[in-house]
Formats: structure tokens, C-alpha cells, sequence
């Protein structure tokens, strides 16, 4: 099993949960974060004091999957995210050692 | 120290033992004629003194509906504008974290000062004593009923002119907290705005609005200083201003500030605090007539142009200087437009306050955009920036262009030389005096609360977790 | 069953066709004399009968401008209170999933309450019939028109004076709702209000404000219990407030209380609601004179310093009982001092406003903290402790400290007898009669609305979702 | 561009030179005798003509203050309503990164649209010209002092009747915002109203409120259609409503629509704006009587019923539909059932406003729902749905309903005939022009708004960010 | 050192922690997030427009314990967060490198 | 390629912030999150009911780096955070398998 973990733009989540719906992954779970990168964030001032606010707004998807589905899914999630404009995000796939299905007491595979 | 609550408890037992005392029974008057009586209902109507006066006894009592109806709106008006117009204003753009420490001092002075207007505060304001300090007459609203007290308005009852000024005496040290927002204790700030009223505002605002003040031009034929102001631009925007500017320096700059962002939490709720604000002004100027009658009139189409104008100006500097004009400026801009009208409103014709508005939304981004960055204090929201600036500005516009086209008592025998001549100039001392004294007195209580508080500031510990937290015990918003 | 909903559709129909019948001409009165006709314009300034009543056809037709000005201001700002003031009061207590169940609640009733009271509610409470229920002379509105109905405000429009009482009838059952917040249905809530308006409401408003109520003390002087209730100590606080103590009894708490975090999600907005409540308020107590009179300034005097009284003792106490005082604390405490002085508003002088302002405080912050805690009901959001608490001291003190001197009516000859002397137990009478029959109706209402809805409150998994989403299909709060 | 701002400036600077003129003097009329001096007390309570009138001096000047209180506290509610309650209305309901654009929106038309009202929107509007258009005359409000314009209000000063129409000609185009929001540059639409005001908003107002204008059937005897409006059916709910389905149409839909949630941020702020809107109304319609008179309080008792039954209807159809009346529901039929009997309001009786609310409820839900639904425009906020479904119908059954018996002023002779029989053509006449008129030029004006703004919309990526952050430099909600 | 991630249903958060006091573990964070998974979401119309929200709201806990804590910790957790409803919510075992703590700079499992 | 991720007090992320841009670093995704450990928490009491709040804010950085950085990133997170109190948080290190860029599609070293 391995956890698949994507930054992305906020705008993008419809899209990228109806992709990976394709191959049949309907569980995952979704954290608003703020990121930080080479994008350039903007510039607010209110009444003369200037903020450079520098983490915008971004979507983080956490999946956990099977191993057989792991590449098919993370292609699918880099061509949906995709803008080809700069802050389109990252892909990070690392190994889960186990899971479980708190309703059921399912592990493994069978659980995610 | 916590024994003090137990005061007012004993005062109004005090005050309840004091109830009404008839008054030396008056000479009986002879019964009006027709006439008289028709001619105290035209009265009435004009807002002039009733014709029976001294020469019978009138058959209405009282104040007179119509402007009683308005001063009583009036005076919901102007609490309104602090609670919550002014809570939100300044609580919106705070931090997150001290959003309800501005909404507690705003509701506190709201408390507090009107337990003391009514225990002394009204009657050294607006009692009669000499120039520098009414009487103790009025304490405990001794006297104050429901005849109108003619010093101060014709067809309204004292006790309505008196809790419409109440509002007034609520709202001046709460603007002054704008600008020591996020960094001051919250005792430290009580026991401050307590000093503060009894040394600043009871006596400023007699200066200028005590029938005996000896800065009233308007209404006092022995002022030295013939100075006017209609609805509070050196009675409450240069007093409280001018204060938040001393006060702000005294205390310091709140913990990385210019270093860390700080920004509005919520544009949205100082924006509707800023509708409130607008719409509770109507009752703060147009009220200041204490009547519904042309003067009144008038001060509310000044008071709706100026801000019109205010909130057009600001936003158009933004637009030319940096492309984008913002909430916050039209809000800003809309406020400077209110208060620098105030002390006009009632004198000024409807174009001047046009001009006037244009002025304000210039002079207060300048103040707030330029002259804040170059001296680097920390009006944390903008009082002074805002208040003093808008407020000393009108007050010298005031004198510029008052006329008794706008308003006819400025014809009577003790002004009448001075408008359109060097009224600006009385405006000017009245308005320098007021803003020595308040500076001066800040400072001086400043250190004494200081003393008295183990300093003013929270620790820089509960500055970084905010005042919400630890003052209050309570967070602004939950999950 | 959604049939229902064709039935207002139905009575407005059938209300179109009983147009304002022309009622038999009244016999033609004599061209009144200038004395006469000088006279009625004085009446308007003093708030008096017409000297031409009965003696000449008066020249002047309707309500008159000042007292209509006033009177209309006062039915918008306790409009306002409900819609969005209470909505927020209430809605910012709550968790953040059910905000919006309490502003349907509050929206809703506004709807249904005020359609009743167009249909008969009005002429039930308002309307001559016997001591304890009006008649249905009003029905639809029939007869109520341009021209004062002077058993209630002798210059004020009768439908002025209806549509002002509609208001009250409003807030009443909105109040209620307060103390099973988070767990009832809302049909269930819908259905009981709706009997809860004809069992308790329409009854119990009769009783203490009918012209020929039974406890009218004022104003009927066959009434059997000469209680007073300028504002609605006993018709608003106590019927709501007990009622409330009753309904969270029968419904039980809220899963999780006492173990769960059920803060506040919105102590900010809660303390918008109580800016608006304070400032609406003006026109709860100020606008009972149904007239802008002396009563009615002295009313608004009293309703601050007792609010502000209240702001200050609340937070006082928890300053030393525990170190901070709270937001929610001087919210608090401004409203019980609201609530406390409004059977009293129009009664007494400004001294005892103090007094009682600082008793609500102290007795609603024991109410809340120590009753509640010891008693272990679930009254959500405390309507029971403050409404019913303050609404129940505020009406036995205004028996004691009513004074002519603050209100001129108590003179007459039904009642003067009374007043400083035994007022008090005509008070504790009529309070507790009240206080009695609203608890037994909520009970079997309860019960009876039960079982029609079976069952009064949502499943558990609607109550952990939330009921915004639930029963109203959105949430509070997006993105 | 940037020159523009420059204008007011000067226009200020020009109009102070023309300060008030004397004008000629008026030759002396004799003193009144007692007679004539109760005659105008009592036109005063009756807010009827003077009966100086050209036969003697009055001995009471300016307005009444009954009627001057009720309508300063009226223009005060109606500029409430836009500051902040349109702008929580709507802000509540877009997404949260679009919220500030809609505050910023209704902002900058309070300032802009009174700097040209004050120029000669006012004077286009209500002084005398044509049947089509005003005059010049009070450019600069030369000539609107405190002596009422008997044309448009027998006791109430001509300036405080400029200034309640202020208010009026704020909400207007305010109201279209909400049809084209979160995708059309600020620019664009501030460029848009103002050419809008003078070709849609100035001339349609002064044909049906215009003491001169062609289609004010009720206080033009030269009227050629003979339509009446009470507080804006046509002039402010038909105009803004019928243009803003125009400008959606011509803009096309936001990005992702009826794919991507676009679901209110914030209902709970969205509830708030409509508490605001509905206590506002009492003084948009209540105030439309320029009085405080029996037909203002019938105003204020209709407009009370409508909008209590379009607030029960609507979520009543929700709740048979799809079993859960919604927040956005109550909401919804509140403001449909103020919007629809605006322009009936002061000419019908309350049984009818209560038919008026629920067709008004259901008609409106129709139009969100099913037609917008079908026809697949984006009219964001229903502008349309609401206002101009609403204020069509309104001004349909003002024409249907309306009876001497509610508006004794229909029985003048120019009217009387039309009352109570094809009234409803006239009304349906006027109404189609206007409608027509408003749709021609939105379109032809925001084809010339498109190429001075270089597209009327702003970039897919602006959008997609949210206007706040791009368009103001600002966003909502920080921490 | 193994980190434990459950997503639970957000009333659920109290018991579990307590559960996990009772074996002393006293440190965790805690993150508001969306899921998506078989539980059905729920449906808001707003003046006809029908949104359809997929996500519902959940926690994740984030606990690092040492290996010998793992599997007790990873049943009392299953045990606290089970209604037995669909939508209960997983727990995802993976490992850790590595811990410090920032105030001490304790390393290992001395540092969770 | 390892994840670091490192829970702090929320005022310090500037300076970790900073910290981290000096060696290069300038990609990181950041969340709000709500922490339990020793640091105690506070009470609120809303009339009469009395609240223990014992979940703080937090602020949790996720940083994937190479492997040569990791040494070093923690070690200056760990300075950057530091404010010798109670409650200054963890870092834990994991290894990551895999990073993709959405944008460009490079992987490994070069997308993070
Ligand atoms: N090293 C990193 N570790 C964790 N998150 C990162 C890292 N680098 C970038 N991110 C996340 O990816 C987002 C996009 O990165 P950015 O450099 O702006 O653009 P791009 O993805 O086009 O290279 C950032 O906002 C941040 O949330
Ligand atoms: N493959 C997955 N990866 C990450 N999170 C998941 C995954 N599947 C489910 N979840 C999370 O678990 C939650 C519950 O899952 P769900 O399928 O609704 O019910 P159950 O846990 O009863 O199977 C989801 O809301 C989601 O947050
Ligand atoms: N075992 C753990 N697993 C995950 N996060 C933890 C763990 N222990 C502590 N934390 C996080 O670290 C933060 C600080 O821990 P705490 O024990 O309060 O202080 P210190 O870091 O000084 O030991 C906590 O608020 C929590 O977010």
C-alpha cells in the first residue's frame, strides 16, 4: 500500500476526485493548506501597511491505494491538476505499513 | 481594589433617598389668551421659546412630540454607532485574536461611563458651575426631568437631551482604544478612560458646549473664546484623537509590528460596522440640533455629502496611486468624510460639505498612508489618522464657512462679527487649547494608570496568545 | 397536511371580501369653537384626550405626526430586534452547525406570528371581549384603521398601534426558543408556538394590557388584580422565560452536555445581536408610552442606565469570581438589565433604573452560574435565566418603586391607592398566576405537539450533524 | 482617465461661488389672523396644504417636526438598507473571495451617485422640465432649502426630500449588482451606473414621481398614462431588476456554472442583510408618504403583512417541494414580499398585502427556481428573480387593489376614475415602457461600458482568484 | 517510531483521545479535514441550484509512537472511533525515521 | 528524498520560514492544526459551564527535501522554532518514495 499525497490548486479538486473516480478510487481525503513555493503570492496593503502574503491557498488530497494502482493513479492526478501555470503543485508517494477500516476492522489492501 | 463595585450599588441607594424634591413652589403665572396659547404651539413648530414665557402659564408641558420623537431616535442612533457600529469597525480589523477585547472595551465604556454620567458626569458637563466646570446640581439627575432645560433645546425634555449627551460621552473614549488596540490591558484601559473623562471630556466639552463654557461663541455671550462646534469635532473626535496619538506613543508599538503581517481579520465586519457608523450618524449631527427642525435638516444632507464625498475621495487616491481601491479605503474614506463634516455640519451649506468631504478623504489618507509611515507610531487603527485629523480639519473648515444661511443662530449679537470673518481663527485656539490639554493630560494619566496597573501593556506572551484569550477568556470564533 | 398551507391563502381571500365596511354614520357634532380646536392641538403636545371628545368633530383627523413618528420608529427597532438582533444573539451562542437553525426559527416566526395576529390575534388581545380573551371584533384587521383607538394611545393610528403590538408578539415565542436550541424539531417548534400564541400569549397579553383585562391595573378599573407591566415584564419575559424553563425540562439536554465543548461559535457575532437588542430595545420600552411624552423619555432614560447597570455588574462579579470579565458576560448583563427594568421602564425614576440594573446583574449571573449548574437543566442559552429571572424581579420591583412622579397614569383613581404601598403583591399575584398557567400550557402543549410530530426533538445523528443540514438543507458557513 | 477625479472638486468649487441667492422678494402678504394661524397648526397635524397659503404670512416656517422626524429617521433606514444591509445580503451569498467586491460595489454607488444627485441627479429627477426629464434648477440643490416643495410634500423641508430621494436613487442600481456578480470589473460597473443613472434611473423617476413627469398618473393632471407608484415598484424595482437580467444575459455566465458549488459563504451573514433590509423598508415605503400620516402607518402595515407572508410562503413551497424550508428560503420570500408590495404599499389595505406576500412568495420561488432553471441564464443573486418579478407584479396589483379607502389621495379627480377599474392597464402601460426602456439601454450601454473598459468582464484567472484579491488589493477573512 | 493517522468522524475526537491517554500517550495534532469515501454526502439547493457536497467533515489525528505502542494504539483507536455506521474512517500506519523535540532537542522515541 | 514535517507554534513560522529559504529550501505546504501535548491548554467558562480547551493551534510545515538537505533543514527548523518553552513541537523525518511535479512532469529531486 502507499499513500499518494498532491498538492493542488483549490479549483482543481472537482476534477482530480473525478479522475481517480475513473479507476475506481473513491475514498481519499482533503486538507486545505496554504503553500509556499515559486509561485508568487501578492501584495496587501491596507492604510499604508504593505503584507507580502506569500502562501496562497492550496488543496492537498491524501489517498491511500493499493500498490498495482499507485502509477495509473498518480498520472491521473498529475494530468488533471494540470495547468501548466506555475503553483500547479507536487506529487508525493510514500509507503503505508498498514491500514484499517475502523467500521469493519478490514486491513490491509481491502481497507482503503 | 474589587471593593469598588460595590460604589455605584451605594450610590444609587444614596440617589434613591434623593428622589425628586419639589422646588420652591414658582410664583403662579396668569392663564394664557388665545393667542399665547396658539402662540407657543407656533413655537413649537419653529423651535423658538414659547411666547408664554414669564408671561403665563403654558398649556403644554414638556418637550414637543415631533422633536422629542427624533432626539429619542437620535439618541438610539449614536449608542448604536458604538455598540455594535464601533465594535465591529475597529473589532473587524484586529487580529483574529483580539477581536473581542475591542467589543469588551466598547461594551465596558458603554457600562461604565453612563453609570458615571449619571452619577456627576452630566451635571459637570452641562450644569451650570463657571467657565472651566459645571455645578453639582445635576448629580444623580437631580432636576433633570421632563421640562426641557431651555439652555440646551427649546421643545425637548432634559432628561432626553441629557441621555442623548450620554451617547456621546459613551462613544469618544472608545474611539480613543482604536489606536491602543491589541496591547493594552484591559483595567489599564478602564481606569484610564475613568481619569480621562473626569479630567478631558467632562471639562472640554463644558468649555464648548456648557451654557456657561468659555468657549461657547454659540451660545454664551461670555465666552473668551468664540468658538462652535456643532456636533463634536473638538468635543469628541480632537479630544479622543489626540489622545489615542499621546497614548499609542506612550504605550509602544505592538510586538512585530511593520515586521509581522497584521492584517484586518475580517474586511467584512468593518465594513458593516462602518454602514452602522454611517447610518448612527444621522443621529450624532442631524440629532446635534436637538430638534427636527431645519437646522437639523440641513446638518443631515452636509453629514450624507460629506461622507459620500470622503468615501469617493479615498478610494480614487488608492485607484491613482496603486491601481486598486479597497474596502477599506472607501470605509476609511466614508468615516473621515463623517467626522470631519461633525463640527460643521449644522453651519455649512450643502456644497461646502461636498468640499469639506473632498478634503477630509485627502488629508486623512495622507495622514494614514504618509505621515504614520514616516513617524512610525502605531495607531493601530488609525484614531488619530482618522479622528484628530478629520476632526481638527473640520473644526478650522467650520470657522471658514459657517453661515447663518445654514444656520440662523449663527446671527445672533455675540457671533454674528465673527462668522465669515475670523471665526477660523477662534476655531483655531479653541481647537489648540482642547488639543494641549488632551495630550498633555494623557500623557500624565498615562503614568498614572501605569503606576496604579503595573504598566499598561500585557506581557509580550499575551500579546503573541491575544488579549481574547487571556483577558476575556473566551475566543472570538469557535470550530 | 401541507394543506395548511392553503389556508392563509383562503383568509386573505375571504378577508378581501369583508373590505372596511362603512359603519353606521355617527351622529354629525357641532363645528368645534377656536377654543376647541386650540385645545385639541394642545391635547396632541401633551399626550391628552381631545377637548373636543364627544363636544365638537374635531379638525384634526388620525394620529397625530410626533407620537406616529415615534411610535413607527419604535415598531421598525423592536422589528430589528428580532430580525436579525435575537437571530444573532441567539445564532452566535449556538455550535456553528445549528446557526442557522435559530435564524429560520426566528425568520419563521415572524412569518406565522405576524399572519395570526392579522387573522384574530390581535383582536383576541387587543379586542373588548371579557377579562381573559378578547373578542374577535378585529378579526382580519376589520375596524382597525387611520384613527386612534384610544383605549390605547390617544394620538397614535389604531393599525399604528396594532402593527406596534404585532412586534412584541414577534419576540415573544422567539425568546422561547433560546433554551431548547439545538435539539427541537422544527415543525415541532413551528406547531407549538402556534398554540402557544392562543393558550399563553394572546391570554396572558389580554390580562395585563386588555383594556378590560383582568389585571389590567392601569387601565381597567374593574380589573380583579392591579398589576402594571409597562413593557412586558410579565406579557413578554415571564411567559417566554418560563415557558422556556418548562419546554428544556420536557425535551431534555442536548446530547453531550456537560461532556461535549458547546462554546459559542461565534461570541462576535452574539455580541452584534446585543448592540442590536440594546438599541431595539428603545423602542420596546420608550415606544409602551405609545406616545413621544414625557413617559416615553423617561422610559428610554431608565432603559440605559439599567442596561448600562447591568453591563457593568455581570462582568463585575465574574471579575471576582474568577479574574476576567467576558464578552459574553457584559452581553450578558446589558441584556438582563434590559429585560429586568422593562415592566418598570415607564414607572420608575432614573435612581431605581440604576438599582434595578444592578440587581438584574447580580441575579441573573447567579441564575445562570449557580441555579443552572446546581438544577442541571439545559436551558441552551439561557432564556430562563435572564429573561425569566429578570422579567419576574423586574415586575415585582417595578411594584415596589413605581412613583407617579415618573409616570403621571399611576395617579388615577384605580390604582394610586396602590402604588407605594401594596403594588408589589398585585404584582406577585399577576406574576405568579402567569408564571403558573405558562408552565402547565407548555407542559401539555408539549406533550399534545409530541404527539403530532412524533416526538419533539431530531434523532440523535441529526442532532450530531447539525440541524441546519438537516432540517434546513444549507449551512451557516461556506469555503 | 485619472482626471476624472478632479471633477467634483471643482464642481464643489463652482458651487460654492453660487452660494444661496436671495431671490427676488416676494411680495409681503398680510399677518394671519388666529384663525388662519390654527388653520395651518392643523394642516400641520393633517398633513394637508396650508391654509396661509397665498392669503397670509405663516407664522410657522420650514417643515413640521413630526413629519420631518419620521423622515430623516426614514432616509436614515433607507441608506441602512444599502449600508450594510444590501451589501450583507449579497456578500453573504457570493463565495468568500468574492464577498469584499460586493461591499466595495454598494460603497463606491453611496459616494458616487450622491456626488451626481447633489450635482443635478436631483434636479433631472424631481425639478420641473418636461414630461420626460427635470430640469436645471436645482443643480448644485440651488433653490432646496428648508422651505418644503409643496409638489412632492406639504410639511416636510424640500432638502430632507432630497435627500430621502438620495437614498433611493443609492439602492438602485446597488440592487443590479447582484445580478452580474463575481465576474465584472469594478470599473465597468461603476462606468455602467453612472451613464445608467442618467439614461435609465433620472428619466424614469421623473416620469412617474416627476410633479411634471408623464406617467405620474397620481400628482399630474397632464400625466398621458396614468400609473401610480408608491415607494418604487417601477421606478427602483422594475429599473433595476429587468436591467440587471440584461447585463447577466449580456455577460454571460460565471466560470464553472452549474458545475463548480458556488453555494453562499455565509448564510448567516446573508440573514443579518436581510433583517437590516426589512426594518430598512419601513422606511423606504413607510417614508414614500413624505409624512407622518395615516397613509404612511397603513404603508407601514402593509409592507409588515407582505413581507411576513412572502417569508412564510416561499420556504412553505421549499417545504412541500423538497421537505426542508431553508434559511435562503425565509430569506428569499421576505425580501420578494417587501420588493412586491413596494409599489402598492400605501394604496391598499392589509388583507390585500397579505394576498400581495404570497403571490409575491410564490411567484418569485417560480422565477428562482423553475425559470431561471429553464432558461439557463446566471443571474447570480436573482435580482432579477426577486426584484423584477416582484416589482412587476407589485406595480400589476397596486393597479388591481388599489382603493381611496387605503389612499384618500386616489380620489383626487385626475385619478378617481381609473380607481378600482382599468387602473391595472395604466399601471401594466407604464410598467412595459419602462421595462422596455430599461432593457434597451443596458444593452446599448454596456456594449459602450465594453469598449471604454476594454470587456466588461474580468480575465478567467481574475475570477478564478476572486475579485477581492485582484480587483481591491483585499481579501475577506484573514486567520 | 511508527506514526498513526486515523481519520475518525469529528464527534469521535474526545474518546479516542482519552483512549489514548489511558495508555500514555499524551501527545497528538489533530487536523480538520474533508473525506470522500462510500458515506454519502449530502445535497444543498439554493434558489434551484443543486450542489451536491461530497466531502464530509472529518478528523485526522496524527499520533508518532514508539513500535512498541503501535498496535495497541492503532485497536484502542478503532475501538473509540467505531459507531459501526458507513463513513467511520481509517487508520494508515506508516514509519518514521526519525522525531526531535523542538524544545529540548531530544531525538527518537525520547521525543514523542 | 525525505518529508520533514515539523509542528510549531504558529508566531514562528516566519522565522522557520526564513530559516529554511537561507539553504535553499523555498517550497513548503503548511496547515493549521490543533495540538495535544504537555503544554496545557486553557479553560473557558461561558455562563456557568466550564470549557477545557486542551487542543492548541499549531502550525505544522510539510517540506519534502533531498536526502543531503535533511541533516540540515532540521537541524535549522529546530533553531528557527525554538523558543525553550513548553509546547515548541516535533519534527519527525519520513522517507518519500517518490515526488512529480504536476507542471512539468520531472520527478524525484528535481520536483520538489
Ligand atoms: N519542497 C516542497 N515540499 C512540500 N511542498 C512543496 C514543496 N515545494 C512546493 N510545494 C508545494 O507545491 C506548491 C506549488 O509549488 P510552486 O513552486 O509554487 O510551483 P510548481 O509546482 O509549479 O513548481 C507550493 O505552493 C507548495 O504547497
Ligand atoms: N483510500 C483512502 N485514502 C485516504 N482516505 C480515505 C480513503 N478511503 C477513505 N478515506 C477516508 O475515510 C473516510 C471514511 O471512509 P468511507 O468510505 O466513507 O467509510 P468507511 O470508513 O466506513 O469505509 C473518508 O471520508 C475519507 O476521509
Ligand atoms: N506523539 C506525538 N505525535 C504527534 N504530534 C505530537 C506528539 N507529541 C506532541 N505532538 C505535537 O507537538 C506539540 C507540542 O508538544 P508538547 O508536548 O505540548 O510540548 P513539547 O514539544 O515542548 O514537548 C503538540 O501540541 C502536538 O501538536
Amino acid at each position: 500500500m502507499k499513500k499518494i499525497e498532491a498538492i493542488i490548486k483549490p479549483f482543481k479538486l472537482e476534477d482530480v476526485k473525478e479522475a481517480l473516480k475513473d479507476i475506481g478510487i473513491t475514498g481519499m481525503t482533503v486538507t486545505e493548506v496554504k503553500g509556499f513555493g515559486r509561485q508568487k503570492g501578492h501584495t496587501e496593503i491596507y492604510r499604508g501597511s504593505e503584507y507580502t502574503v506569500d502562501f496562497l491557498p492550496k488543496t492537498k488530497i491524501e489517498v491511500a491505494v493499493a500498490d498495482s494502482l499507485v502509477k495509473q493513479a498518480v498520472e491521473l492526478i498529475v494530468k488533471a491538476a494540470r495547468t501548466g501555470k506555475i503553483g500547479d503543485g507536487k506529487v508525493f508517494v510514500s509507503s503505508l505499513e498498514d491500514a484499517y477500516r475502523i467500521r469493519t476492522d478490514e486491513r490491509g489492501d481491502a481497507a482503503v | 481594589m474589587k471593593t469598588i463595585y460595590i460604589l455605584p450599588l451605594v450610590a444609587a441607594l444614596l440617589a434613591l433617598a434623593g428622589l425628586p424634591v419639589a422646588g420652591a413652589e414658582a410664583p403662579k403665572l396668569p392663564v394664557p389668551t388665545l393667542e399665547q396659547r396658539v402662540g407657543d404651539l407656533e413655537s413649537y413648530m419653529n423651535n423658538a421659546a414659547r411666547v408664554t414665557d414669564g408671561k403665563a402659564e403654558s398649556k403644554v408641558g414638556g418637550g414637543g412630540p415631533g422633536h422629542s420623537a427624533w432626539m429619542m431616535t437620535s439618541a438610539a442612533l449614536v449608542l448604536f454607532m458604538t455598540l455594535p457600529g464601533l465594535a465591529l469597525f475597529y473589532g473587524g480589523l484586529v487580529r483574529r485574536k483580539n477581536i473581542l477585547s475591542l467589543m469588551a472595551q466598547c461594551l465596558a465604556l458603554a457600562g461604565v461611563v453612563s453609570l458615571l454620567w449619571w452619577a456627576c458626569g452630566y451635571s459637570l458637563t452641562f450644569g451650570k458651575g463657571n467657565g472651566w466646570l459645571g455645578g453639582f446640581q445635576h448629580a444623580f439627575l437631580q432636576g433633570v426631568g421632563s421640562d426641557p432645560n431651555t439652555d440646551y433645546g427649546q421643545w425637548v425634555p432634559h432628561s432626553l437631551f441629557m441621555v442623548y449627551q450620554l451617547m456621546f460621552a459613551i462613544i469618544t473614549p472608545a474611539l480613543t482604544i482604536g489606536a491602543i488596540a491589541e496591547r493594552m490591558k484591559f483595567k489599564a484601559i478602564m481606569l484610564f478612560s475613568v481619569f480621562w473623562m473626569f479630567v478631558v471630556y467632562f471639562p472640554a466639552a463644558h468649555w464648548v458646549w456648557g451654557a456657561d463654557g468659555w468657549m461657547n461663541g454659540l451660545a454664551n455671550d461670555a465666552a473668551k473664546i468664540k468658538a462652535i462646534d456643532f456636533a463634536g469635532g473638538i468635543v469628541v473626535h480632537m479630544t479622543s484623537g489626540w489622545s489615542a496619538l499621546a497614548l499609542c506613543i506612550v504605550l509602544g508599538k505592538r510586538l512585530g509590528y511593520g515586521r509581522e503581517p497584521m492584517q484586518p481579520h475580517s474586511m467584512a465586519l468593518c465594513m458593516v460596522g462602518t454602514g452602522m457608523l454611517w447610518a448612527g450618524w444621522y443621529g450624532f449631527n442631524a440629532g446635534s440640533a436637538v430638534a427636527a427642525d431645519g437646522v437639523a435638516v440641513n446638518a443631515f444632507v452636509t453629514t450624507t455629502l460629506s461622507a459620500a464625498a470622503g468615501c469617493f475621495t479615498w478610494p480614487a487616491i488608492e485607484y491613482c496611486v496603486r491601481g486598486t481601491p479597497s474596502v477599506l479605503g472607501f470605509c476609511s474614506g466614508a468615516v473621515a468624510g463623517l467626522a470631519t463634516i461633525t463640527p460643521a455640519s449644522g453651519f455649512v451649506t450643502p456644497g461646502v460639505a461636498v468640499l469639506i468631504g473632498i478634503v477630509a478623504g485627502a488629508a486623512t489618507w495622507f495622514a494614514c498612508n504618509v505621515i504614520k509611515a514616516k513617524f512610525k507610531y502605531d495607531d493601530s487603527l488609525d484614531t488619530f489618522g482618522v479622528h484628530a485629523v478629520g476632526g481638527t480639519i473640520g473644526t478650522i473648515l467650520a470657522g471658514v464657512f459657517a453661515t447663518t444661511a445654514a444656520n440662523p443662530n449663527l446671527g445672533a449679537d455675540r457671533i454674528k462679527a465673527f462668522v465669515g470673518s475670523t471665526l477660523w481663527l477662534e476655531q483655531l485656539k479653541a481647537g489648540a487649547l482642547v488639543l494641549v490639554w488632551s495630550v498633555v493630560a494623557t500623557v500624565i494619566l498615562a503614568k498614572l494608570v501605569s503606576a496604579l496597573c503595573d504598566g499598561l501593556r500585557v506581557s509580550e506572551e499575551v500579546e503573541t496568545i491575544g488579549l481574547d484569550l487571556v483577558e476575556h477568556g473566551e475566543e472570538g470564533y469557535h470550530g
